[in-house]
């Protein structure tokens, strides 16, 4: 897709900033009307490439008696007048950013004649770059996004809830509503007017605050954020005086202790730091990190770690301060149980042998005492200032979250506030349950809620009013290290949604109402040079936070009191994030890393537990957390830690639209102001049972099957069929090429086949994934890979052409089993075994080596999936993309021709998100993965067209652009320099199966390195 | 004449019925019995389809077969509409019921053309008795098999592919797949299958057609009959014919399941890639096929008064050949396992632990008891002459090879190379009604067989009857010592036809 | 004997024997047939060539490529750089009918998108399937002419489609490139060049071409992936 | 059944090939069982008869031999179509993945006789088989809907218990009177004229 890397194009043409008559004539042009459903008539060349819906028609032409069916007839509608700088049917790029719980993660956002249809990471960011200014890597969340501004379901309307009826209305009719109440506010000087916030970043936002301030003088602003880092800050501020941001540089840490802390799964700069994480694992100069995880439950960071330990939330405090007293950080000691004794030993050696190469990280849901302690302890260490640097906080003497949320909710419970504002969020779902949020919300006269879709809170309020997508609307926001980007659309609000900014500037009474005029205001002060160079790279340079030193001093932790019974851990959802991403069907079908659940939420468990409790995967639990409870069903999940539930949040949404309503169980009823991420628990067994999809796993009830699945991937630490591994130990002693003993062959292969210009291939190190999807849901855009809906995923039809396997190794009842994420997709052998058996040859080789699926060939035998191995296939056993995902139980018949289907059904919105360069299948054809073959030829077809030369990298298939860690390689074989050659001729390269089959595959596995301490 | 039948039913209807399965060394045992003549046996065979109306057991059947056979139109027509969706396939189980019902009826398909092709060149006389019947049970359960490749395809309405006909794609199918092989074969089966049941009809036919008092009867049958006269000169070609359609059609057998047991033992699926199948499926074809036929004949000699045809003998012969095959099977399962153990290879031995023992046991356990254990039976001669416990345990043996196929097909696939991929297979309730379809679908031209066409070999049977040689021996012998032929004395059958003046 | 069922004799009349040659000649003759005329019939040859929709304005190519030789790349800009030959934007009509004919009844349709900013809506010719994918640039950039699938565009009135664009008639040139390709230097976009006559020349030129422009070697060109994703 | 000579009878024969008058075809003799037919047949040829033809309900064990019909020459016709078979079915394959578009499949070599095998053998064995059926009709002159023989209400006993000798008058021995004779003589319970 770098078809434009020759001028990087990541901005749109000046013209479009300056808000002036003309563009906007240009803009209402280009976009005739909002009406998604006309708009699809517009950029109209390439309407017929969006939307490939027709495989089969065509395939009808093949046939002798249809040959002369002539397709629907199709319209050409061109733009009246080219917009600047945009080649018609060549892809470009803009740089912007997405903003979740006030930190930004830069993206490149490719558009196709003006519909954004893929995202990735911008790889002029510091914070997603992966190969600078080549790739950027992002997560499964930043890729959802494409699908969520196509959403049909998103809020079209403003809607006012007087009584009880719900008008629809609009922006004008609220605003002229809206002047009484703010003329009365006026004379008061805003008394009375309440705005409740997601925390955010934003300069502008900041800017247009202390203009609604300077307004209303006695407005008050509350922040809310059910995933609140608060403690982090408050930590800081305890040991330094002063609120700071940590920022962590795992790059340099060789020791890696995390208590409870997330950085490669949940910290908001995951994708850097487990980009800066993976540098080390290991590195070319055959070093290699040691990451020890002591942590109530099983987190990504915790299931990539050399050595692990579960134990009860309740447990960090006192072997934090057990640590800090043995390191001489201060604090006293503390006896610890013979397991945490024997754990931390091997710890401080480690940590005393590199010495401001170690760091130690608490998670953010242990309170500021502990996060102070651990800052002591890195003080200590040495870390601080190596791997450990602070920066100041934003904003960081506000009320934390927990309280703003409480403050507000007695004033509205109070009555002091009449008029309130909720930019954004959910608190009416999402706010700690003992505060009632939603029916305080009542008491207050006018509540407005700005969001993308109508849901509780909008409910709850009196006007909801449809909020802009990021990717229409113009905003700023900073990253981790408080790099500032500027949000660009890539797209007309297709809903005329407001941002915050545009209700802030309105309330404040500002001048400018567009976004774009609001945020260009903010950054006034630069020149369009500036400003252009800003939005071309993604980033304003050298605009991160300052730096703050300071001298940690210690504090002693309270520790916390011990807990006999059992305990549950709130935990932040892999994809749903607070419940926020609930209505994005990729998202809910995308597995849990772990759990490898679908479409839910369980009672995490530990087997241990499970037996005492006598219950099994499936049998409804019953928790109560004080006087409230849930029922949920338990998941065994190896490396839960004993007497610990792990509850993921963000289920269970009643207002979830078609998607999200009624899936899994809202866990925030158990979440009390009081204890906000871990609680004791009575825990008790209902007899129900609730059935969970998982995409692993399923129906390995039985002993044998589990023996044999441990015995294909190997005891801890050892090589098997399946998984190659390698201690560090052992791999240092590694040399050489790795030797392949080929099985007798009936046929000396042939030599010329493969006679094509380049050799494909791709090598994934084993050692680098940690599982955290990424690569599923970019593989999923990128290839229009439709979702499917839990009953077909318990029928194991799920359609990913790249799963991540994820095996536990270790025995059944071992608390801390090693775990090994390997990601499988089409391996593209070069004896396919696929191939000889597909009665067309829909499925054959090109002479480049690639196993291709010809879809318009197939008539789905499923013949070449029986006979793949790997089980990558992936058979249309209906039309997925017509199918109703939550409530087709029954497929319901199609009274047309089949190739009409998706045309008819297929919402228009939605079909305008598909990739043009790739082919939408139809039903009854077999699908994989494809090496991207589209990003392969385009790249290829315009280098020669512009005879430039094909170098290494540019052509980037989805999984390994979006991967943060780089463990996925593609490439050029018959390049020897080439990176993927350099992996497959590394001795720990090995094709999975190929010793059993000789499938030969163009993709290889990096065996697994870990790094555990001697026994 | 018109006496015969009446006296002949109230025979059966008497229930008398004579016992020649003992083998007395001094003379042939008789295939025919109750001392009929040939005007008799014609009678008896014809007397099925001359009957004014069948018996009452005959209209609830149909009743029965035409009601599941719509059943089997619903169910594909929601299968088309909507997708292969519809059946319980999934990611490891790309085949679930739809190739599990044709490997099991196609294996159907074969005692009788083995029946009718390899008994005839072994010159097993009693053959007679059942050919006709095997043979026309041999077609429509190749019409049943022949179905359900058509229908378990994604893409129905695009199969033709598989055939080679030119097109504007300039794209042809690829012969190395064993899928393409079976088109073949099954093909080549149903046409060659068709041909020998027909030519073999052709007398009998002229017999209806020379006993039908109405019309249109005698059209049809007349048509049908191709206008065959009894010539010795065409007995003569239709004997080499027959004879060479035996003899091609054996191999023939012999190759059609072995190329659908290629479609396993070519792919490398653990379970699937054995060298053992092809004879393994044929023996578990020809077992399946004569118990389907024992099945079919017991009520069928019952019901259309055919005892003294389809004596005692035949059914003693067919459920002997049934328990040996049986034991071949049985032989089959255990070559499985030991070669799954001797060899070495993990996978391997890990499916047939997985069969025996995984969550599949109890079709395993079911295949094992219906084709192994309850075949056993068949050693007692009492078992054997009793026709009610010999259907029985023909039953289990047809249910015993509809688990053997589930068994390979769908176990192998819910388990093999990597456990990340391992799932169930659950038949939804489409794919059991389309079963009971394909039943409905066999009967229902079963039962029209039995109703219009001759269900025995006529012409055949009077061959091995004593009348049809008798005292022609010495005769023989004499003709044998004349010395005195002149050259021209022989005429080529191929040239000096009789001359008949056709304008 | 009682021979009631001799009651109703019926012989075949003398012709019925003349059925069996009848029967066969009917099935040759079928056999033949059949294919013939649905083989000629159902081949795109016989539905897609001649397609020529009417178009909401009654643009002529054989006016405006053919006499007044405007280049094709002066409306179709994108046809060098982009997979996709851009139809032209309204704009492009309006640079020069501002001014020549503005007051044509014939363009009204033009004035009105130019107006109101709702597109022309033409109706696509050329029409693939969705599946397939031709790029134009791979193409134009070495030396296939337009003329090669659009056939004579300088000379239609209204657009017809030229060729079968069926996967045969691609493969018939992917397979033998060479006597289709024109040498570097001379126009894609030029209708009237042709291969020299002699056919030596010819294949000569052909192999000039084949190796200037470095086209893939046959096996890569009737690969299935060349065209379809 | 009557038996006695019409006056209009071989004279008017041949011309009346036009004429709708019944021309005598041949004479018919029925037996009662398969060793008065065989007797009659060696007899009958003795006799020198050499238009003539036994019909009978099944095939008579050795009744070739009594009549002296040469072994047919069906079996070459056969083998003829089963090496057609056999040819058409490697062609077939070499021709569409060998030859007119070559595609890589499993990196196996795109002609191979092994994977060719089975469809060969299946098209050797279905034409073979349509040749002996078709052979096996085109010789016998089948399908003869027609055929003066059925106009005689005995002869239909011919598919059930009866056996017949016909004598065809184009025999150069024929003679209506004297064969009338000799087939009552063989042992012929009946003797019928057949007309056309």
């Amino acid at each position: 897709m770098k078809h434009h890397s020759a001028q990087r194009e990541y901005w749109r043409s000046l013209a479009h900033l300056a808000d002036t008559p003309a563009v906007r004539a240009a803009a209402e042009k280009e976009f005739a009307s909002y009406e998604p459903e006309e708009m699809l008539a517009m950029p109209g060349l390439t309407r017929r490439r969006f939307m490939k819906l027709m495989s089969a028609s065509m395939a009808l032409a093949g046939m002798t008696l249809t040959g002369c069916r002539r397709w629907p007839q199709e319209k050409l509608a061109p733009y009246t007048s080219n917009p600047p700088n945009r080649t018609s049917g060549v892809p470009e790029q803009y740089a912007t950013v997405m903003e979740i719980n006030g930190v930004g993660s830069p993206l490149l956002v490719t558009s196709f004649d003006g519909r954004p249809i893929k995202i990735e990471g911008n790889p002029s960011h510091p914070y997603s770059q992966t190969v600078a200014n080549r790739a950027g890597a992002s997560d499964a969340i930043a890729q959802a996004s494409i699908l969520e501004i196509y959403d049909p379901d998103r809020s079209r309307a403003v809607i006012n809830r007087a009584g009880a009826t719900q008008v629809a209305s609009d922006w004008d009719r609220l605003s002229n509503w809206m002047s009484a109440t703010i003329d009365s506010l006026t004379t008061n000087q805003g008394q009375g007017l309440a705005i409740l916030g997601e925390s955010t970043s934003s300069l502008t936002t900041a800017r247009l605050k202390a203009a609604v301030v300077k307004r209303f003088p006695k407005a008050a602003f509350f922040e809310y954020e059910p995933l609140s880092r608060d403690n982090e800050i408050a930590g800081a501020k305890l040991a330094l005086g002063r609120p700071a941001r940590q920022v962590a540089h795992l790059n340099k840490a060789m020791v890696l202790a995390l208590l409870d802390a997330d950085p490669l799964g949940t910290h908001p700069a995951h994708v850097h730091y487990a980009f800066e994480w993976a540098s080390n694992r290991p590195n070319a100069r055959r070093q290699m990190s040691r990451v020890y995880a002591i942590e109530s439950a099983m987190t990504i960071s915790g299931s990539v770690a050399d050595c692990r330990l579960g134990v009860r939330p309740s447990r960090i405090g006192a072997i934090l301060s057990a640590l800090a007293a043995r390191l001489g950080a201060g604090g006293m000691d503390v006896t610890l149980a013979p397991e945490e004794e024997a754990f931390i030993k091997h710890l401080l050696s480690d940590i005393a042998d590199n010495r401001g190469k170690s760091l130690v990280l608490v998670g953010p849901q242990h309170g500021p005492a502990l996060h102070a302690l651990a800052l002591a302890i890195n003080e200590k260490i040495g870390a601080i200032g190596s791997t450990l640097t602070f920066v100041e906080e934003p904003d960081g003497d506000r009320a934390s979250h927990f309280d703003s949320i409480a403050d507000l909710t007695n004033k509205l419970k109070a009555r002091q506030i009449d008029t309130l504002v909720i930019l954004g969020g959910n608190p009416a779902y999402d706010s700690p349950a003992d505060l009632d949020f939603a029916s305080a919300m009542k008491s207050a006269a006018t509540s407005i809620h700005l969001s993308l879709y109508d849901n509780e809170t909008s409910h709850a309020a009196l006007w909801h009013v449809p909020r802009a997508h990021f990717l229409e609307a113009w905003g700023d926001c900073r990253a981790w290290d408080g790099t500032v980007s500027i949000c660009q659309p890539l797209i007309e609000p297709l809903y005329g949604g407001k941002t915050p900014d545009q209700v802030l500037a309105f309330l404040a009474e500002e001048p400018e109402t567009q976004s774009d005029a609001i945020v260009r205001k903010t950054f006034a002060e630069m020149d369009d040079a500036a400003w252009r160079r800003a939005l071309n790279e993604g980033l304003i340079a050298n605009s991160g936070f300052k730096e703050v030193s300071g001298q940690v001093s210690f504090h002693a932790a309270e520790l916390y009191p011990a807990v006999q019974g059992y305990e549950v851990r709130f935990l932040q959802d892999s994809k749903l994030y607070d419940g926020r991403f609930a209505t994005s069907g990729w998202l809910q079908e995308i597995p849990d890393p772990l759990s490898k659940i679908v479409w839910d939420n369980a009672a995490l468990i530990s087997k241990k537990d499970a037996d005492s409790l006598g219950v099994g995967i499936g049998d409804v639990l019953q928790i109560t957390v004080g006087n409230s409870s849930v029922k949920i069903a338990a998941f065994v999940l190896p490396g839960q830690p004993a007497g610990v539930i792990g509850l993921a949040l963000g289920y269970g949404r009643t207002l979830g639209e078609h998607i999200g309503s009624d899936v899994g169980v809202n866990t925030y009823a158990l979440r009390s102001s009081g204890a906000m991420f871990f609680a004791p628990a009575q825990v008790s067994k209902t007899g129900d049972y609730y059935e969970l999809a998982t995409t692993q796993d399923h129906h390995l009830i039985d002993q044998l099957g589990i023996e044999m699945r441990q015995k294909e991937i190997g005891e801890k630490y050892k090589s098997a069929e399946v998984i190659h591994e390698m201690t560090f130990e052992e791999w240092k002693k590694v040399k050489g090429a790795p030797e392949r003993t080929v099985p007798l062959q009936l046929y000396e292969p042939p030599q010329d086949e493969f006679s094509g210009a380049h050799a494909w291939g791709m090598s994934i190190d084993l050692s680098k994934c940690i599982g955290c999807h990424a690569c599923v849901a970019a593989c999923q855009a990128e290839n229009n890979i439709p979702i499917v809906g839990k009953d077909q995923v318990l029928k194991n039809r799920q359609m990913h052409w790249i799963r991540i396997d994820r095996y536990f190794k270790g025995e059944a009842d071992d608390p801390n089993p090693e775990v090994v994420f390997q990601p499988v997709a089409c391996q593209h052998c070069e004896n396919a075994p696929c191939e000889q058996v597909c009665p067309v040859g829909a499925t054959v080789h090109d002479t480049e080596g690639l196993n291709v699926m010809v879809y318009n060939r197939c008539v789905g035998t499923r013949y070449c999936s029986n006979n793949c191995p790997y089980k990558v296939r992936r058979f249309n056993y209906l039309d997925w993309h017509s199918q109703d995902p939550r409530h087709d139980k029954y497929p319901k018949p199609y009274l047309n021709l089949p190739d009409q289907q998706q045309l008819e059904t297929v919402p228009k919105v939605k079909q305008m998100m598909f990739n043009p360069e790739v082919t939408v299948r139809m039903r009854g054809v077999m699908e994989k993965c494809t090496f991207c073959i589209q990003r392969i030829h385009n790249t290829t077809i315009s280098k020669r067209a512009q005879s430039e030369k094909l170098n290494d990298g540019d052509i980037m298939t989805a999984c390994q652009q979006a991967c943060p860690t780089q463990a996925i390689v593609f490439g050029d074989l018959r390049d020897g320099k080439s990176k993927v050659s350099r992996s497959h001729n590394d001795p720990r390269a090995y094709g999975l199966l190929d010793e059993a089959l000789a499938t030969q595959p163009r993709n290889k596995y990096l065996a697994k390195v870990s790094n555990p301490v001697e026994a | 004449m018109a006496s015969v039948p009446t006296t002949e039913f109230a025979r059966i209807a008497a229930g008398i019925e004579a016992d020649n399965t003992t083998d007395d060394p001094r003379f042939r045992a008789p295939l025919v019995t109750g001392n009929k003549d040939f005007a008799a046996v014609t009678a008896t065979v014809a007397g099925v389809a001359e009957r004014p109306a069948p018996p009452k057991a005959w209209y609830v059947a149909m009743g029965v077969s035409l009601s599941l056979l719509g059943l089997l139109g619903a169910m594909i027509g929601y299968l088309f509409l909507t997708g292969v969706g519809v059946w319980g396939n999934n990611q490891p189980v790309g085949w679930g019921f739809g190739i599990v019902n044709f490997v099991f009826w196609v294996g159907i398909g074969h005692a009788g053309t083995l029946i009718s092709a390899i008994l005839y060149l072994f010159r097993q006389n009693w053959r007679t008795g059942i050919n006709r019947m095997a043979e026309a049970m041999t077609i429509f359960a190749v019409c049943c098999a022949g179905l359900f490749p058509g229908i378990h395809v994604g893409r129905p309405w695009l199969a033709y592919w598989l055939f080679p006909i030119p097109n504007q794609m300039t794209l042809w199918p690829q012969f190395r797949s064993p899928l393409l092989w079976d088109v073949f074969a099954v093909g080549t089966y149903a046409t060659v299958s068709l041909l020998f049941w027909y030519v073999g009809m052709i007398p009998d036919i002229a017999t209806f057609r020379d006993r039908s008092k109405n019309r249109i009867k005698q059209v049809v049958y007349g048509l049908l009959a191709l206008g065959w006269n009894g010539s010795s000169r065409h007995w003569h070609r239709y004997e080499r014919a027959y004879l060479m359609l035996a003899a091609l059609a054996t191999p023939l057998v012999l190759s059609v399941h072995s190329v659908v047991s290629f479609d396993f033992a070519v792919s490398q699926i653990p379970g699937w890639h054995t060298t053992v199948f092809p004879p393994y499926f044929v023996a578990g074809a020809i077992f399946g096929g004569f118990a389907m036929v024992i099945c079919l004949a017991v009520p069928a000699r019952a019901l259309f008064g055919l005892k003294d045809i389809i004596t005692m003998r035949h059914m003693d012969n067919m459920a002997k050949i049934t328990l040996a095959t049986s034991m071949m099977v049985g032989y089959a399962y255990m070559t499985e396992f030991f070669v799954a153990a001797y060899s070495g290879n993990s996978h391997e031995a890990f499916t047939f632990h997985n069969r025996a023992l995984g969550p599949y046991c109890w079709s395993w356990c079911m295949m094992t008891f219906c084709n192994v254990v309850a075949p056993q039976l068949l050693w007692s001669k009492k078992v054997r002459t009793n026709m009610l416990l010999l259907w029985i345990v023909a039953m289990f043996g047809n249910a015993g090879m509809w688990f053997e196929r589930f068994e390979i097909i769908i176990t192998s696939l819910t388990r093999d190379f990597l456990p990340s991929s391992w799932h169930a297979f659950w038949p939804t309730w489409v794919d059991l009604c389309t079963l009971a379809g394909s039943f409905g679908l066999f009967m229902t031209l079963f039962l029209l067989f039995c109703r219009y066409l001759p269900t025995v070999a006529i012409a055949e049977i009077k061959t091995v009857m004593p009348q049809a040689h008798a005292h022609a021996h010495e005769l023989h012998g004499e003709d044998a010592k004349r010395t005195d032929y002149r050259p021209d004395e022989h005429m080529d059958p191929d040239r000096d036809a009789p001359r008949l003046k056709n304008r | 004997m009682t021979q009631e069922w001799y009651e109703q004799p019926f012989v075949f009349p003398k012709w019925a024997n003349y059925l069996l040659p009848a029967i066969v000649m009917g099935v040759v003759g079928a056999l033949f047939y059949v294919p013939t005329v649905v083989g000629l019939g159902a081949s795109p040859k016989t539905t897609a060539v001649g397609y020529s929709p009417v178009q909401p304005v009654p643009y002529s190519h054989a006016l405006h490529a053919g006499k007044l030789g405007i280049d094709c790349r002066y409306c179709h800009t994108t046809v060098e750089k982009a997979n996709f030959a851009a139809i032209p934007p309204t704009e492009t009509c309006m640079n020069c009918h501002t001014n020549i004919r503005s007051q044509s009844d014939k363009l009204g349709p033009i004035r009105d998108s130019w107006a109101t900013g709702k597109p022309m809506e033409w109706i696509k010719i050329h029409d693939l399937p969705q599946y397939v994918y031709f790029s134009h640039q791979a193409h134009v950039n070495h030396g296939v002419g337009c003329i090669e699938c659009h056939g004579r565009i300088d000379q239609m009135e209204q657009v017809y489609q030229a060729k079968p664009l069926s996967m045969s008639w691609c493969l018939d040139c992917h397979r033998d490139p060479g006597p289709h390709l024109r040498p570097k230097g001379t126009s894609v976009t030029d209708m009237n060049w042709t291969p020299p006559a002699d056919p030596a020349d010819a294949a000569a030129l052909a192999a000039k071409c084949l190796d200037e422009y470095s086209i893939h070697d046959k096996a890569y060109m009737q690969s299935c992936s060349t065209c379809h994703r | 059944m009557s038996t006695e000579l019409k006056e209009t009878q071989d004279a008017h024969g041949e011309e009346s090939m036009l004429s709708t008058e019944p021309v005598l075809t041949g004479l018919l003799g029925e037996f009662a069982d398969v060793s008065a037919v065989v007797v009659a047949a060696q007899k009958t040829r003795a006799a020198g008869y050499k238009v003539w033809d036994v019909h009978s309900p099944f095939p008579i064990h050795g009744i070739d031999a009594v009549i002296g019909i040469r072994p047919t020459v069906l079996p070459w016709l056969v083998l003829c179509g089963g090496l057609t078979g056999l040819a058409s079915g490697l062609a077939l394959q070499w021709f569409c993945n060998a030859f007119d578009y070559q595609i890589i499949v499993s990196g196996k070599p795109m002609f191979s006789l092994p994977a060719n095998i089975p469809i060969i053998f299946e098209c050797t064995v279905l034409f073979s088989a349509l040749t002996a059926v078709f052979g096996m009709l085109g010789l016998n002159r089948l399908p003869l809907l027609y055929n003066p023989l059925f106009k005689s209400a005995r002869f239909r006993r011919v598919t059930d218990d009866k056996f017949f000798i016909w004598i065809d008058e184009s025999d150069s021995q024929f003679d209506e009177k004297a064969t009338e004779e000799f087939l009552k003589s063989v042992g012929a319970t009946v003797v019928e004229r057949i007309e056309d």
